[in-house]
């Protein structure tokens, strides 16, 4: 089999795991909306500064969520150890890999569409259809920004006492671009974007995105050579 | 499938009856409100829904008591039942009083104390309701969803003290307190008409879990006739 | 110790009518077990006959779904301490801190059984099972067998009177097995009562008193242990 | 041996695995500091804002690294499941959960002190002595006051899938007066207390401790009687 | 297939000075296998004494230490597919996603593997091993020896021609045992190379060519299926 088919294969294999414990995702999405909520309670009821700071929330968030969903994807994969079951099959590290990234992608695309509404009433900011359309092509920009490095390091770390700190830790300084990219675009769209910046920010998510695609995925077999 | 007249059936059926008069008092005989004029006719909803989710939520709490205490499946199903229906009401006052804030204040939401409140119980309370749908064994459901509800009830009169204090440096939400009696009128029939509808919605919840329960019940197989060996004990 | 098997204060392990449900899979039904003090039981069955599961439930680790049981006399509902006090139980599971080394093990287990262990006590308990020169060696290193024999140490910790074991053969090598069978001999003449759950029935069957055929959740025919070996023969 | 030499037997098993394991304390805490970073990164440079804020976040990024800690200290008992080796143990549940519940506030008492000098200097606040005593002693409440329920919560959650999830998505909403006092009261430290106010959140904080160390030990029996 | 012993291409597996160290300790050391294609082949020895290690390191999941190993003439660092293609390993876990079937597991697998697995092979594959029934359960709920069943199907998924077993009867029944004894005859007859290490010596015995007993991580002695009893008799 081609390497893009097993890729999808893995695909299919998490989008089904994803179905059976459909738990995961929502409870991912209520750990976003709780953290939401978390941040307005720590800066105030001041809702000046609630609304300065909307955008960096709304991103703040996002990324909290990412990285917990990261870190279950590979606590299924262990429990049994069945990620030794897949590496003993001759599948390509790197479709593996690639699956694993995509899916990923995909789960946290399913966040923004969620959180952003939530954040726009908490933080009571106004948006229309087109900046909300404008936000959510962003997000889909840093989802994949976040999962390329977050797969890798999801991996490496998930058979480690204290994955889920470890990942984290290893993950946020360096995402920082992403982060920042986010941020600054998605407070641009929510206060208006009055010099059209967003573009290079977008331009900025990108190539983080590609830049990481492709590294870690050069990365990712030598990863795994000894098992994870 | 014929079903006899259940006594929740007529509860369910009364409340519907005295939403509709009470509706119909709060939005065509009641005088509008001074300043907010029409959309003020949202509270004959608004207030009924925001005393029964905090009624209902008590249910659960004594509900999950009773549950931990006897094990019982029936109580397990009615504490979720009353989260459930306390849930829906929560919901309801919070997109009810986020459109009447739109309306009068302006934005959809504020950090006010009786919003914040009713925001962060109804995040408890899903909470619990997350953690039932992840455990998979009946009995073990039935005392984690006891146990979590007990524990989220008793953080409510904490989290309404808290948030009081939070934001008692900043000018506290203006509203109404002084009430026409023809505005008492249908609040307190509307009030009632939601409580029985809450009733009614919790008791076919209870039956829906248990009925569920019964279908997962395979009653024990046929014991096998033992062969061979006398008893030699 | 005399016994009447009637009486349940003088009983091991009595259990009346004993079922458990899994969703809608009954993992063991019907099961009426008398044991005396002082028994070696042998629980036998194919894959998914519920020897797991009974042993479980005899330990306290599930709740029945159906019917009571007694083990010394003492109701586990009633007397859970009392009863984890008299009984231990070796199941699939290792039980294992794998950060902390072989000694450091024995040791957490004897204090929360409260009691004290000298390290020269614990070096002669890992000396039974081969592991004193891996005593400073962080358990989650071990092998499959090493684990197994270390746990296995938890019989012999306390002064349990009921000791039950879940396939307490499997990953041990032919040494390791003889030990486990002396060990359980050794129970038998101090009077403590033992159930185990064992695939390796020519093993098993010698050491044991009675021995139980379970299938489907249910005890299918009991005898003695020799006369098991016929059963499943023209059974299974 | 009585209930409370168990309990401490309980503390000690758990300080030498976190003594064996010095990485898990080491990570949480730079998790810790990960997070004070991201804040700073998602706020933006405005510095007012960001001094504004600091109380709040760094509330905020000791809320982030207990839920963390606390759902740690339950993977290293499942992982051979080890929880099942104690409980078959004659170990009262009291004596567990107390024992578990207190080894767990000495874990979390440990992150303001490393912590706050670094929000004091990320966030460019000054804090003389004394209020970093008061501060430290704050904090010493709220940690007993999260662990009571966290401990509770994360042994019920260890066993299921995407525990990090539900972890603290059950445990956040219940503990918004820890955060909410917490807050309140270190922001006040930071700006100076003219009002002397800090005493009652201390107050709030002290008695949710209270509240939740009494009603989870009577509930976390119940919570195990069928294994964890 | 002839054969001829010095010639690695012609043998399925060649192992060269083979070494692999685990922080101090040399798990194994100096292992130099031959092994031809179409023999079965037994690994015995005390707990700890290196079968999984060396397992492991034929099926590419660990990096020896030291040495160098051909499969079937294949270098593994060069080759690493290709070998993945050629052998298949059931270890000590199970492998299993506890929230899919038994019927997704198996898809699951044979997708990965390249090929697609129509639902009625599958469930005649579950058959063989007596899981048709529990065929729409979740592994999860299922006992320990019907993972190991489950697990063990892998082997028969495709068309491996080298087949490493690592204690494939512990945990089975009677019945399943006897299974699979008949599998590795089978593999035997159809060419196929089985490597397995097992405790369960009379009956792993009688099924292998030849017999390696392993020391503390190295070979100590060598010989034929009825000698290694007498063998381990005398030595453990
Ligand atoms: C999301 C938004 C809102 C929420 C969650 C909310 C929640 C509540 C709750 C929980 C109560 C019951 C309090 C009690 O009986 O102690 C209540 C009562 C009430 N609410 Fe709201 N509310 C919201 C918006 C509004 C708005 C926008 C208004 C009008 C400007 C309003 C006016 C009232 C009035 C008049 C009462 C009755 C007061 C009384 O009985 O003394 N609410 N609300
Ligand atoms: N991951 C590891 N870390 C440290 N030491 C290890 C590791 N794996 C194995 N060892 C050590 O290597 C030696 C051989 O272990 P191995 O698992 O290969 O034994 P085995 O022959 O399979 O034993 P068993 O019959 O008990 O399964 C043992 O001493 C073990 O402690
Ligand atoms: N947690 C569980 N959830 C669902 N079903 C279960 C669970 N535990 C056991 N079962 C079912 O109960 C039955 C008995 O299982 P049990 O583990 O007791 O078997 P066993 O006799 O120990 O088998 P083995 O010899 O394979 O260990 C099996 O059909 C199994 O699928
Ligand atoms: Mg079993
Ligand atoms: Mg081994």
């Amino acid at each position: 089999m081609n390497l893009i088919g097993q890729a999808l294969t893995v695909v299919r294999k998490d989008l089904l795991l994803e179905w059976r414990g459909k738990g995961r995702l929502i409870s991912v999405l209520m750990f976003g909306v709780v953290t939401l909520l978390l941040f307005s309670f720590a800066v105030g009821p001041d809702s000046t500064l609630l609304r300065a700071a909307a955008g960096g929330f709304l991103v703040l968030a996002l990324l909290l969520s990412s990285t917990l969903g990261l870190s279950e994807s590979f606590r299924v994969e262990q429990e049994q150890r069945a990620i030794e079951g897949l590496l003993l099959l001759p599948v390509d590290p790197i479709a593996l890999y690639y699956g694993k990234t995509l899916s990923n992608t995909l789960f946290l695309m399913l966040l923004a569409p969620v959180l952003t509404p939530v954040a726009l009433i908490l933080y009571s900011v106004q948006l229309d259809l087109k900046g909300l359309a404008v936000l959510l092509g962003l997000w889909t920009l840093a989802a994949a920004g976040l999962s390329a490095p977050g797969t890798l390091y999801a991996a490496m770390t998930s058979r480690l006492q204290s994955q889920d700190v470890l990942l984290p830790l290893l993950l946020f300084p360096l995402v920082i671009p992403v982060l920042m990219g986010a941020v600054k675009s998605i407070t641009l769209i929510l206060t208006g974007d009055p010099m059209s910046q967003v573009g290079s920010w977008a331009a900025l998510l990108a190539s983080f995105a590609i830049i990481y695609w492709s590294l870690c995925g050069l990365l990712f077999p030598h990863a795994i050579e000894e098992g994870i | 499938m014929t079903r006899q007249f259940k006594w929740d059936s007529g509860i369910g059926l009364l409340g519907l009856l005295l939403l509709f008069v009470g509706s119909y008092i709060g939005l065509f005989v009641a005088p509008s409100e001074r300043y907010m004029g029409e959309v003020q006719r949202i509270m004959y909803v608004h207030v009924p829904c925001a005393w029964n989710a905090m009624l209902v939520y008590m249910l659960a709490f004594i509900f999950a008591i009773i549950s931990l205490w006897t094990h019982r499946p029936k109580w397990d199903a009615a504490t979720t039942a009353a989260a459930e229906v306390g849930i829906v009401l929560n919901s309801l006052l919070l997109v009810q009083g986020s459109i009447w804030a739109r309306a009068t204040w302006g934005v959809w939401w504020d950090w006010d104390v009786r919003l914040t409140t009713s925001l962060i119980m109804l995040l408890l309370f899903a909470g619990v309701l997350a953690l039932r749908s992840f455990v998979h064994d009946a009995s073990r459901r039935a005392t984690w969803t006891a146990i979590a509800t007990i524990v989220a009830f008793v953080d409510v009169p904490l989290v309404y003290f808290c948030v009081r204090w939070w934001r008692s440096l900043h000018q506290v939400q203006s509203t109404p307190d002084t009430v026409a009696p023809m505005m008492v009128v249908p609040l307190r029939i509307n009030a009632f008409a939601i409580l029985f509808i809450a009733i009614w919605m919790m008791t076919q919840r209870a039956r829906l879990e248990l009925d569920r329960r019964r279908q997962d019940q395979v009653s024990e197989p046929e014991r096998l006739a033992p062969i061979g060996g006398s008893n030699n004990a | 110790m005399s016994i009447r098997a009637t009486d349940s204060a003088t009983l091991a392990i009595q259990t009346r009518g004993l079922g458990k449900r899994f969703g809608r899979q009954w993992a063991l039904a019907h099961c009426d077990l008398q044991v005396r003090p002082g028994e070696v039981l042998l629980l036998a069955g194919a894959n998914g006959s519920g020897k797991t599961t009974l042993l479980r439930l005899i330990a306290g680790l599930y709740k029945p779904t159906q019917g009571s049981m007694t083990i010394y006399g003492m109701d586990p509902d009633q007397e859970k301490l009392a009863c984890r006090r008299t009984l231990t139980l070796v199941g699939h599971d290792n039980y294992l801190y794998s950060q902390l080394t072989a000694l450091e093990m024995l040791q957490v287990w004897t204090r929360l059984r409260g009691a004290e262990l000298e390290k020269a006590q614990a070096i002669e308990l890992l000396r039974e099972v081969d592991l004193h020169d891996r005593r400073d060696y962080p358990v989650g290193g071990f092998s499959a067998g090493m684990r197994k024999r270390l746990t296995l140490l938890r019989t012999r910790l306390e002064e349990p009177r009921l000791v039950l074991l879940d396939e307490p053969f499997s990953a041990l090598d032919a040494a390791g097995q003889n030990l486990i069978e002396d060990w359980i001999e050794g129970y038998r003449s101090a009077g403590k009562t033992v159930v185990l759950a064992s695939h390796n029935l020519p093993r098993s069957s010698r050491l044991c008193d009675r021995a139980f055929l379970l299938q489907e959740g249910q005890i299918l025919w009991q005898g003695t242990g020799e006369a098991i070996l016929d059963q499943v023969g023209t059974t299974v």
